[in-house]
């Protein structure tokens, strides 16, 4: 029923001014979407005590963005707050969680352990530096742990991407608008080089080496290849 | 007992101002003069129970969540429209455009005919309410009986739906529902048949009609409270809603037997519970709390034509609301009950005191010992 | 019963048994050998009653090349507690389970053997605690390499 | 020698087949990593019959970081941070459990201020920390209200720790040798308001959660856990006090200021879930207890008394240090070399990793919901588990 009615706008623009009417349909659908976001109650560590919880609590209030619906089945959620670190022992249920959830699907990445690995960056055995590495994330709220306000900022961000970015007719276009949250003329890539050229100046770390040499990667990716292949 | 059954009957036929005509009747009688105007009745009808549903669902939704909201010192929505009224607009557009999955290895047909046999269930349910003396779609004349049989049929989408998901969880929430809900089945009937048994009719506008001298919860001295309160509880198990949610049980099988719905399908489930939990509360307004019958009691014809004033479709409203707000109070602050506390419940308790007010009752009907016989 | 006391006891019974130093509690050394019969005398014997097993865990001595196990108890009878010590080879690391005593130190000793690679003999299940079951060395063992492990910048 | 080293999926085999159609057979689901009793992410493997559970195997280790591995190559105040992130609702009384051990093992002597704020902010973390659990147990039994109610008064304990601290829920504020920072001039008067509201918040808690039959029928005689299994088990904290073992390090080893206030150790008489519920609920009344004794006696004094970039070395020895956070026994045990200014060796002795196998002894033989309710009375932390 769902695909049948994706297919709404396509069918439209055939029509003579039907362009307009798609248009609109989508505009209708994505304020929908950006306002009835349902996120999936999912949080390995602290951050799950101030994104999901208290971000619920009567001080700060989801709801008063229809998002307090938490559903505990992620075919039911919308988008998934990564809340605490990822461990290589849960990166494969992270992925399955998310191949799990129908489209669209929307990551939130909060605090800096599922950004980059945070605190635990350096001299941890398991840890995932960036939950990003094994799943596409939309949106990352900084902070250890980030204050509930933060959060909103979080969601209101998506909020704006999926009622600007994304149409039914061209899904996958919310990839992009990742950059939204940022200043003005400034890039997500800027931002990538910036880091790598701050990082390999300081003889820190080689970021293509230490990328490539993660063979467990490859692991993940098997395993998600052989469980999740049909979804 | 005989006696009281006449009078109710002469009554309602001479001289009673709730004259009732239904659509199937109003139906029926264009359908000589012209079919055409049959047909719009029909699909009028029709129309209109659609709309009905989605609206009743809706608003139920954003209700439920508003009041579950300032039960817990919060707002609840208020972003989407004024007060977050359209939230759950919003809600619904975005299910309906949501991936629609189905998992591999579950069983395809089944998974897909699960919610519409859940949501059918309900919806043929609100058929033969009456909402007034002029609005109701068929005044069966078991009516009562009716309401019970269909509503024992949402069991069926519930079980079909865990046990074609290929999902353990699933299941387990699958066979919680399908035990509670036959068991309370058997109080709610015991509950409805003290009605019966005083209204002297099974169809649901006589049983209203029955009530022009006052409701049965107070004219029925004792049981009639005994039976709604057990109907109450019976109805709120029924509809697998805390605490009685074993079924779903967050917090335990994650989201019970739609674990693995989503989208379009989800709602449909969502939506089914929300129009159960309105019809079980007009079921309650209408054997116990007098329908769309305003609130009249024999003999004062002072008070009686004041009450009056309110339209009949206005004081059903009013009921069914009444009720639907004692059942999201208790939601929102009881834990929920084990499984096995939850059959205790109803067979050593529940079931034993239901039969017993169903004699008490017969004998009071026997006797006439209840009020303006 | 005072630390001195608890000594005095302690070494009377088990000869083998040591007072061990630069610690901030009262601590024995035990050779592994000895270790079972020492334990049992702990938990069984009145005067000490150490029915609380609360932390067991190891030490990489990786320049004498030994992993040294520490036991440390508590008695809520008595209200004193015992750190003992035990050491093992590190390239033969079997050490008796203790987890018939304290059924306890069944997940303690699990940890030790999923991060150390300690063995305990006759351990009824004897698995990874908090890695999974294929991962390669003990990462707490002071020579564990990982490819995804970064260095601190000094 | 019979060391014989298993896998989980050796253990985890589907049983035999059933012969007949109308046969029964006994069959294990994976409770989590993402299940709403998960409380973060703790896997629970269970071998159910029917709804009664057979036998349960956990399996955590889905958020184990290596703390304790990253602690080797740091220096003592840089570990600090890595305590918070461990038992992340007792994060104050981690932070204390590491800098007494450090101070005791380093010779460093603290001042009589220094101890009674530690204590003061110990016993407000307690009281936030049980009140989020009792929430979070009224979640799990299906009651929602609560888990919202618990939410709005935790808010208010987390501005306290605002004003002085600057953060809700990571604190790194209690260091070796001190504090941080001191604390806030509206400290005093906004702990004593949160007293005066707090008594009167817990008899609604009574009336909303406690006095409910529902809870009742839920919580009593379910979980037995006797105290010689729970001495056997390792368990301590409210926990181990509720099967009626009155350890509480508060008292047994006097730490802080404890040894100056007058409060009660709180101890079932059952051990069962009801017990271990009704046992936290109490400790917050004792916790207001020991805040009224304190807040009006904060001695002068500096709030830290080595310089703060100073490092600190730790001469060779085997060090252990413990406290009594809100659910149990914190033990610090610090192996130094006494060479560098980083650990040889720390290992953490955390009082959820033993907790968390009462429930293997505790749940088989009752129901999947009961399960729930064991759990949830038994007040987990995954990550403190996995470290």
């Amino acid at each position: 029923m769902g695909i049948a009615l994706e297919k709404i706008s396509g069918v439209l623009q055939k029509f003579p001014g039907g362009s307009v009417l798609a248009t609109s349909f989508d505009a209708v659908a994505n304020r929908a979407r950006a306002n009835s976001l349902w996120p999936l109650a999912f949080g390995t560590k602290c951050c799950a005590i101030e994104m999901l919880m208290a971000t619920g609590g009567p001080f700060q209030d989801m709801a008063r963005f229809g998002s307090e619906v938490a559903r505990q089945s992620p075919r039911q959620a919308d988008f998934m707050v990564i809340a605490g670190a990822i461990v290589r022992k849960m990166a494969p249920c992270v992925r399955l969680l998310y191949e799990q959830m129908a489209e669209p699907r929307y990551v939130m990445a909060t605090g800096s352990c599922a950004i980059s690995g945070g605190p635990f960056l350096y001299n941890s055995y398991t840890i995932i530096r960036g939950v990003d590495e094994i799943i596409p994330v939309d949106v990352y709220v900084p902070g250890c742990p980030p204050r509930p306000e933060a959060f909103f900022w979080g969601l209101l961000t998506l909020q704006k991407m999926i009622r600007e970015g994304e149409s039914l007719r061209a899904p996958g276009i919310r990839r992009k608008p990742v950059t939204a949250a940022l200043p003005q003329g400034i890039t997500l890539q800027d931002i990538r080089e910036e880091m790598r050229r701050l990082l390999e100046a300081e003889n820190v770390v080689d970021v293509t080496k230490a990328t490539e040499a993660r063979a467990w990667t490859e692991k993940v990716e098997q395993w998600t290849q052989k469980h999740c292949l049909r979804f | 007992m005989s006696g009281s059954l006449l009078w109710m009957t002469t009554s309602a036929a001479q001289a009673s101002p709730w004259a009732v005509k239904t659509l199937t009747d109003r139906a029926a009688e264009a359908l000589p003069s012209s079919p055409w105007l049959t047909l719009a009745y029909l699909a009028g009808s029709l129309a209109a129970l659609g709309a009905l549903v989605s609206f009743l669902g809706m608003s139920l939704i954003y209700v439920e969540r508003k009041l579950a909201a300032h039960f817990q010192c919060r707002l609840g929505p208020m972003r989407v429209g004024p007060h977050g009224l359209l939230q759950t607009v919003a809600d619904s557009i975005k299910l309906l455009l949501k991936e629609d999955i189905v998992p591999e290895r579950a069983d395809r047909a089944m998974h897909l005919l699960a919610p519409f046999l859940s949501m059918s269930a309900t919806v043929l349910a609100l058929a033969v309410l009456p909402y007034s003396p002029s609005l109701q779609i068929a005044d069966v004349n078991i009516g009562a009986l009716y309401i019970t049989a269909v509503g024992g049929l949402g069991v069926m989408g519930t079980l079909l739906a865990g046990w074609s998901s290929n999902n353990k969880w699933s299941l387990i929430g699958a066979m919680r529902a399908a035990a509670q809900i036959i068991s309370y089945e058997v109080s709610a009937t015991l509950a409805l048949l003290v009605v019966v048994l005083f209204a002297g009719t099974l169809s649901l506008s006589g049983i209203v009609q029955s009530q022009a001298a006052g409701w049965w919860i107070w004219r029925a001295p004792g049981v009639g409270i005994v039976a709604f309160t057990i109907y109450l509880i019976a109805s709120t198990a029924e509809t697998n809603r805390t605490p009685f949610d074993i079924p779903e049980g967050e917090s335990e099988l994650t989201a019970g037997f739609h674990t693995e719905y989503s989208g379009l399908r989800f709602s449909f489930f969502f939506l089914a519970e929300f129009i159960n939990v309105f019809v079980v509360s007009a079921m309650a307004a209408t054997l116990f709390l007098g329908g769309w019958m305003p609130f009249r009691v024999g003999g004062l014809d002072g008070l009686n034509a004041v009450m009056g004033l309110l339209p009949p479709g206005g004081w059903f409203l009013l009921k069914t609301c009444g009720v639907v707000f004692l059942l999201m109070w208790s939601r929102w602050t009881f834990p929920r009950l084990r499984v096995d506390q939850l059959m205790r419940l109803e067979w050593k308790f529940l079931l034993p005191v239901g039969f017993v007010n169903l004699a008490a009752a017969a004998l009071l009907v026997l006797w006439n010992l209840y009020f303006f016989p | 019963m005072d630390a001195e006391a608890l000594l005095e006891v302690l070494i009377a019974s088990e000869p083998a048994a040591r007072k061990r130093d630069k610690t901030n509690r009262t601590a024995i050394q035990a050779p592994v050998e000895n270790l079972l019969p020492l334990m049992k005398r702990l938990r069984q014997d009145e005067r000490l009653a150490f029915d609380l097993l609360l932390d067991h865990t190891a030490i990489d001595w990786l320049a004498e090349g030994r992993f040294e196990l520490v036991y440390n108890l508590y008695s809520t009878i008595h209200g004193h507690s015992l750190m003992v010590f035990t050491s093992v080879p590190r390239d033969n690391p079997l050490a008796p389970t203790v987890s018939e005593i304290w059924p306890t130190a069944h997940w303690q000793e699990r940890e030790v053997f999923d991060l150390f690679g300690v063995l305990y003999d006759d351990h009824p299940d004897l698995r990874r605690l908090f890695l999974d079951d294929d991962w390669k060395g003990n990462p707490l063992r002071k020579d564990y390499q990982d490819d995804s492990m970064l260095a601190r910048p000094q | 020698m019979t060391v014989r080293i298993r896998t989980l999926e050796e253990i985890v085999r589907p049983p035999q087949t059933a012969d007949s159609p109308f046969s029964t057979q006994e069959y294990f689901v994976n409770m989590g990593p993402q299940h709403p009793i998960a409380h973060g992410s703790l896997r629970l493997v269970l071998l159910l019959d029917g709804e009664t559970v057979r036998r349960v195997i956990p399996a955590p280790g889905y958020v184990h970081r290596g703390i304790e591995k990253m602690a080797e190559s740091l220096t003592y105040r840089q570990i600090v941070h890595l305590t918070d992130r461990m038992d992340y609702l007792s994060a104050l009384m981690n932070n204390w459990a590491l800098s007494k051990t450090v101070e005791e093992a380093g010779g460093i002597a603290t001042n009589p201020r220094i101890e009674t704020i530690r204590t003061l902010m110990a016993e407000l973390q307690r009281v936030q920390s049980h009140i989020l659990w009792w929430g979070v147990l009224g979640m799990d039994l299906g009651a929602f209200t609560a888990f919202l109610y618990a939410f709005r008064d935790r808010e208010i304990i987390g501005e306290i720790f605002e004003d002085t601290i600057g953060a809700r829920l990571t604190m790194n504020y209690i260091q070796p040798g001190g504090l941080m920072f001191d604390v806030h001039p509206d400290f005093a008067r906004k702990v004593k308001k949160l007293i005066v509201y707090l008594r009167t918040i817990l008899d609604e808690y009574d009336t909303l959660l406690s006095g409910n039959a529902i809870l009742q029928e839920r919580l009593r005689n379910i979980g037995v856990l006797t105290p010689e299994k729970a001495l056997a088990l390792g368990c301590t904290g409210p926990v181990l006090r509720a099967s009626g073992v009155p350890y509480d390090l508060r008292k047994a080893e006097p730490y802080g200021v404890y040894d100056q206030v007058e409060f009660d150790v709180v101890i079932g008489s059952r051990g069962d879930c009801w017990d271990r519920y009704y046992a936290r609920i109490e400790e917050i009344r004792q916790s207001l207890r020991i805040l009224e004794q304190l807040i009006d006696n904060i001695p002068p004094g500096p709030t830290m008394v080595t310089k703060f970039a100073e490092r600190i070395k730790i001469p060779e020895g085997a060090y252990y240090g413990q406290m009594e956070t809100a659910r149990g026994v914190l033990g610090v045990f610090l192996v130094s070399d006494g060479r560098a200014d980083t650990p040889y060796r720390i290992h953490f002795r955390s009082p959820n990793f033993n907790n968390l196998w009462a429930i293997t002894a505790l749940a088989p033989g009752w129901r999947i919901a009961d399960l729930i309710a064991i759990q949830s009375s038994l007040d987990l932390v995954i990550p403190d588990i996995d470290r």
